[in-house]
Parts: structure tokens; C-alpha cells; sequence
């Protein structure tokens, strides 16, 4: 379970059908974050490939294994965490294609690193692999948590 | 469902518009309705993305094949139609150099 | 962890701001499954109220303790699955007030069981109070999976 | 904010109008503006709720919380413009028996 204190915890099957609602769950939060909308959309866009790299690379395209989706916001920052229940993959392999050598596919893992500030691929304590993404809110004096409390 | 797409023969080009999201779960029913086209050999091919709210690599990769396969028979492909949003995504990938991006539709259909 | 197989799991703090997002994860949900919106919309009024519950009555309006959410379809049955982390409580002394006794409050209970087919309180492995709440899809010729493979 | 609340001083009335969730999270809000009206004991109590998409428990409890406030200085409280939805939960705690609720805002001014 992840701490409540920092946000919110998803678990979904690796189902490509549900991240269309977890693009409208982070619309939500990120409201709550006083994320502003464009940036909002940068991080569906994040959460989206990595949660399809993990269906494809690490669960084969099965769509019944968990992906563990954690959202928080503190300080500025909206973080999110992608965990998933396969092998660790070394870091230094997730690379995309180089932007000229054009084809269909090896984009994803640029998108993220384009539109998040973080980009960070560890082992997660049962020997999985955990995408965390971190994006600054821009413009302190214009965004900023919905609520003091829901600033945490 | 998640994408709407729909297919038009109009004198000037076949055009397929698009509308929704553009994701993993949704661009393989892109790609089937972008195949018919591509095997009629379509001379040209004017995709119309108005009414697309959301793209990912997914998306893109089904549109760079789309490209591709239009090139290889010597056709004319062209997007038009793109939200800021979705313009900006073509951008973090540089594909707004390798794609022809029209304003508009009548554009597009000019050429 | 949830059963991925199973549909969605959410854990959120105890805090009356993530009711919001958590209806609007409902209805996508709910539009996986093949539930009717008037059927979705009952679905949310009953969560709302069951995590209302959990936040006033078993974590005495702490907004920082975990709510686990499970969101389950399969076989024309929408189930939702409210865990606490508190003491659990005996389920005869959870009931509303008469309707005829009009008071502010003392309605949530009555608007559950109302809206949901099914409304039951047990023990959870962790000794929590585990609310589950089952809704019969209506109307099997006309809802349905939005597509096979999300009908699980 | 998931609620916006707006007051008006008519002359048949104080006219309140609600918009969007009244929920747990959002009811003192209303609370609180519902307090100003009823701390000044206006004879006449409008509460439009066009624009409510969702209302729970605390709602209906803010309301009932009004409504005897207003009982007991003997003035009148009315409920105006309230989607199927929201009549719905009014009915299911046999509510729509103890509020008296208007189709329209106009009916609600003329009693
Ligand atoms: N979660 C992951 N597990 C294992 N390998 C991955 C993962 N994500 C990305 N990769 C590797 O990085 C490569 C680049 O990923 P990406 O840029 O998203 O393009 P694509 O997935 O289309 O190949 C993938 O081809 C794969 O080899
Ligand atoms: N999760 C819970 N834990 C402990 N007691 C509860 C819980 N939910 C409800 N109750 C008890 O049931 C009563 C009725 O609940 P409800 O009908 O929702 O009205 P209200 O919460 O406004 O009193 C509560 O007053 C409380 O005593």
C-alpha cells in the first residue's frame, strides 16, 4: 500500500482498455496538484508510454499482470510512479531510436524524457522495475494545490 | 469507444478523419481503416485529426507507417487539422519535419 | 495488491477532496464494464457515501489515513470494495435513521442500499471493516463489455 | 473548486444557485453562504439547483439543515430546477415530501 500521505495509489491489469481512464484519473489529481492543464497533458502522455513499454517489454503483451501506478505532489513537484512485477531491466538498454532514423515505433521512452523534468528507472523492492517521473509546476505564483490541504 | 474514424472518397483525395484518442488501445482500428486506402494505392491520402484530443507513440507509429507505405508507392500523404496539443506531440518527435502538416482540410485537399 | 485480473484497485487518503476524482474514475470504469450511466452515476453516490463513512465514523475525520477502493466486473456484476484500516465494527449497529425522523444527516447507509443490489459489511484480513457492494448490470441485450477482452 | 455557489437578493426573494458536486467536500461551502440568508431570516428562500451535477448525504443534509432553519422562523424554503438525477436522490429519502420543489425558478419566486 502506498503512503497515503503522498497521494494516490492505482493498481491496473496491463490492459491497454484502462489507460484511458487513468488518463482521466490524472486529469483529476493533477487538478487537485494545481497542475496546470498543458502540463497535465505531458503527464498522460508519460504515463501512457510507460505503462505501454511495460505491457509490451515487460509483460509480452499479456494483459493481466499488475501495474502499480502511485501519484504524489509535494513541494512543487507532481511525481509519479510506475511499478511493475517482472525482471529489472538494466537502465542503460531503455533507449529510444535516434530522432532522423525514422520508423514506426521507438518513440516512447524520448516522449517522457521530452516532456518530464525526471525521468528514472530503479528496482522497486520486490526486483521489478520502477519508472518515477517527476514534473516541476511551473509559475508558483499561478498554480499551486486546489486546497492548502491537498497540497501535501 | 475510444476513436471514431471514418473514411471519405472525395474527388480530390481520399480523406480519413479522426477523432478521440490515438493510443495503444485505439491505432490498431486506425490502421485497419488506413489500410484500405493504402491498398487502393490512393493517390492522395488527406488524414483530418480534428477532432483528435489525445496521440501517443503508438499513434505516431501507426501514421509513420501509414507514410511509409504511401511513399513507397510514390502518393501524397498529408495531416491536417491539428490541435496545438497534438501538433506539439509531432513536434517533441521532430515528425513535423517528415510529415506535410496542412492548417486546414482545404489546404490539405490543395495540397 | 489487488487481483489484476480482477479490474482496478485505488488507494486514497482519507481526504473528502479525492471523492471527486475517484466518481470520475467510476464512470470510466463503470463504461469499461458496459454499465449504464444512471447505473454508473448510483454507483458513485454509493461510494461517495461508503468513503464518507470510513473518513467520519472509522477515521474521525483524519484526512491521512489509507482507503483501499477495488473495482471488480465480471459475469453482469458491477462490485466495489471499500477497506478501511480502523477497528471493524459490528454491522448491526451500521443502519441510518428512519426516514420519517428528518434530520440533517443520518442518510448514507439508507442511499447505498438503496442504489446497489447488494451492501455488505465484513471483517477484512487485516481487521478492518470491508464494505462490498455488488450492482446487477441491467439490461443484458443492450449493456456488455465495451469490448470482450475488458469484460473480465 | 467542484462547487460554485451564487446569492441574490430578488425582490419576491434570496435566490441561491448552486452549481456542480455538493458533496462532503463542498457542503460547507454552501453551508456557509445558505447561513447569510438564513442569519437574516429572509422571508423567502430560493435555492436553484440548475447546475447541480451530483449531490450525496451532506448535501441533503445541508438542505435539511436550511429548511429548519427557515421552518423555524417561519419563513419559506424552495428547491428549483433540480435535474432527474438529483430529484432521484431527493426521492429515494422520501425528501421530495418534505422539500417543497419547483420545475422552474419562475414557479419557485411565485410560491
Ligand atoms: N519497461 C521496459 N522493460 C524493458 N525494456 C524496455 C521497457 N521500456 C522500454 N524498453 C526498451 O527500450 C526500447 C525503447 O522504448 P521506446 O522508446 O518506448 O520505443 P518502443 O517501445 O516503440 O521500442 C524498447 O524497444 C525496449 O527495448
Ligand atoms: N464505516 C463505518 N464505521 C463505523 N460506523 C459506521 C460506519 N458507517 C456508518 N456507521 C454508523 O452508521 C450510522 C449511520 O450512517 P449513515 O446512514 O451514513 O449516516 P451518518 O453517517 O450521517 O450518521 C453512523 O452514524 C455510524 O454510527
Amino acid at each position: 500500500m502506498a503512503d497515503p500521505k503522498h497521494g494516490i495509489r492505482v493498481t491496473i491489469p496491463s490492459d491497454v482498455s484502462y489507460l484511458e481512464p487513468i488518463r482521466t484519473l490524472i486529469r483529476e489529481i493533477a487538478a487537485l496538484a494545481g497542475l496546470h492543464r498543458d502540463a497535465a497533458s505531458e503527464v498522460e502522455l508519460a504515463v501512457t508510454e510507460g505503462c505501454a513499454n511495460v505491457i509490451r517489454h515487460c509483460y509480452c503483451n499479456s494483459d493481466r499482470e499488475p501495474i502499480d501506478l502511485t501519484f504524489a505532489f509535494a513541494a512543487g513537484v507532481f511525481e509519479v510512479r510506475i511499478d511493475d512485477y517482472g525482471k529489472f531491466v538494466d537502465p542503460s538498454r531503455i533507449k529510444s531510436r535516434p530522432l532522423d532514423e525514422v520508423r514506426p515505433g521507438g518513440l516512447g521512452v524520448h516522449l517522457m524524457q521530452k516532456v518530464m523534468d525526471e525521468v528514472t528507472y530503479t528496482k522497486n523492492s520486490w526486483g521489478g522495475t520502477s519508472l518515477t517521473m517527476r514534473k516541476r509546476l511551473a509559475r508558483p505564483g499561478q498554480e499551486g494545490p486546489r486546497k492548502d490541504r491537498s497540497g501535501r | 469507444m475510444t476513436i471514431q474514424v471514418k473514411r471519405e472518397n472525395l474527388p480530390q483525395a481520399t480523406v480519413v478523419s479522426i477523432g478521440g484518442s490515438v493510443d495503444i488501445y485505439s491505432s490498431p482500428e486506425l490502421r485497419g481503416e488506413l489500410k484500405v486506402a493504402l491498398d487502393g494505392k490512393v493517390k492522395r491520402l488527406v488524414i483530418d485529426m480534428g477532432g483528435v484530443s489525445f496521440v501517443d507513440s503508438s499513434g505516431l507509429a501507426t501514421l509513420i507507417e501509414a507514410l511509409q507505405k504511401v511513399q513507397a508507392y510514390s502518393g501524397t500523404l498529408l495531416l491536417c487539422n491539428l490541435s496545438a496539443k497534438v501538433l506539439g506531440v509531432f513536434q517533441l518527435a521532430n515528425l513535423d519535419r517528415i510529415f506535410q502538416i496542412r492548417e486546414t482540410r482545404a489546404a490539405a485537399l490543395e495540397g
